[in-house]
């Protein structure tokens, strides 16, 4: 029987003690010597002197979840790595707040460098996930990935 | 000639559900593949031109030459996580 | 008069509870959209049937802090970074802890997927710090960075 | 002939605190270009070859071809931070 997948999906942001308790609990992990974090952070963007103040998410969940836990398989077979954590946030997340923490952990550095911005990218292109520009004048625009 | 009819429920995603609606109900004379089906979208809403889609099934993303069975499909706008 | 350089250096081990701290007081900077962070954790590495079970660092702090500075302006100048914040133990640090934590921060996630590595790899060429690894049976060798 | 003679006073770090001591005095009989005083350490720790050797001075690492002044002085075996 293979192992259930676990969901990525969180509601709402992504609070900082969620990320110290994720890294404590790799303290007890003692063939790890490099771990790299990557968090997106709503950004205040301008658009036509309108400003963005929280995107709203919503996503293919069963979808998303399946293709995130394959391309987590993938880069476990192409680097050696100890342990890979992908969060991502549902519903509505206000500018300055986390939506989006991914944490990639290894034996040495190299691993890391490599894995965590392939990850990222791969995450971004690949998952049925849509986010929702809401500005402060109450209208809204489809958030667009470069 | 095969008089059957074939209904795919679509539930729709991101600015689709601006463009089409949160879910939508779409009838053919017979299986679409996925190509198919985007044209048939496209007739039916013009407003699409220019939105590249995808189209899942079953929890699996299909193909432009694939055949859709009948039942529930998801279709997708670009993606826009992180 | 110039800014004064701030020392990178912490007594003993970082707290996760540390790192959560400085991610929280980022989200008041809403130009931010991608945060990458680099830990270094120490690892339980075997070394002819001993255990590695703690590292002790030392420094030249003065001088390490002064070059700390220096790699953080010259990544300025070449990324379009929004900050950079070094952490480093000295002192004894137990294995599964951790020892140094480095932060970028930037608007866009391909200038941290640059700058971070890179200034990882110039903190570990070109400060001033030393390691002892101690091991199980009291012994120790001094740490060598590939 | 320079009669007056020179100290310098070595903190050494890392490795080289067990090799040499956590500081030395070393006198010359006048000032020393890195490069020689590395030469200096050599000739009176054979126990250093092999071990490349890194120098500061007043917060500033030197080259080898550089002049030290009398006083203080850092030196270090290879970094090994992180």
């Amino acid at each position: 029987m293979s192992k259930p997948i676990k969901s990525i999906f969180v509601e709402g942001a992504i609070d900082p003690d969620k990320i110290a308790r994720s890294i404590a609990a790799h303290q007890s992990k003692v063939a790890i010597g490099a771990h790299q974090i990557f968090l997106g952070q709503v950004r205040a963007d301008q658009v036509d002197g309108d400003q963005v103040t929280a995107i709203e998410y919503t996503a293919q969940v069963d979808l998303a979840d399946k293709i995130a836990h394959e391309i987590k398989e993938g880069l476990f077979e192409k680097y050696d790595l100890s342990c890979m954590h992908i969060y991502h946030s549902l519903g509505r997340v206000a500018v300055g707040e986390v939506c989006f923490f991914v944490f990639v952990s290894a034996p040495h550095r190299k691993a890391v460098f490599q894995a965590l911005p392939e990850l990222v990218d791969a995450l971004k292109a690949e998952l049925p996930v849509f986010g929702k520009e809401c500005f402060e004048r109450g209208t809204h625009q489809w958030k667009v990935n470069n | 000639m095969d008089m059957s009819q074939i209904n795919y429920e679509l539930e729709c995603f991101g600015l689709l559900t601006e463009l089409i609606g949160q879910t939508t109900l779409l009838e053919s004379s017979g299986t679409l593949t996925v190509g198919a089906l985007k044209a048939r979208l496209l007739q039916d809403y013009p407003q699409l031109i220019g939105i590249p889609i995808k189209v899942a099934q079953d929890n699996e993303l299909m193909g432009d030459v694939e055949v859709l069975k009948p039942g529930k499909l998801s279709i997708f706008p670009p993606f826009s996580g992180g």
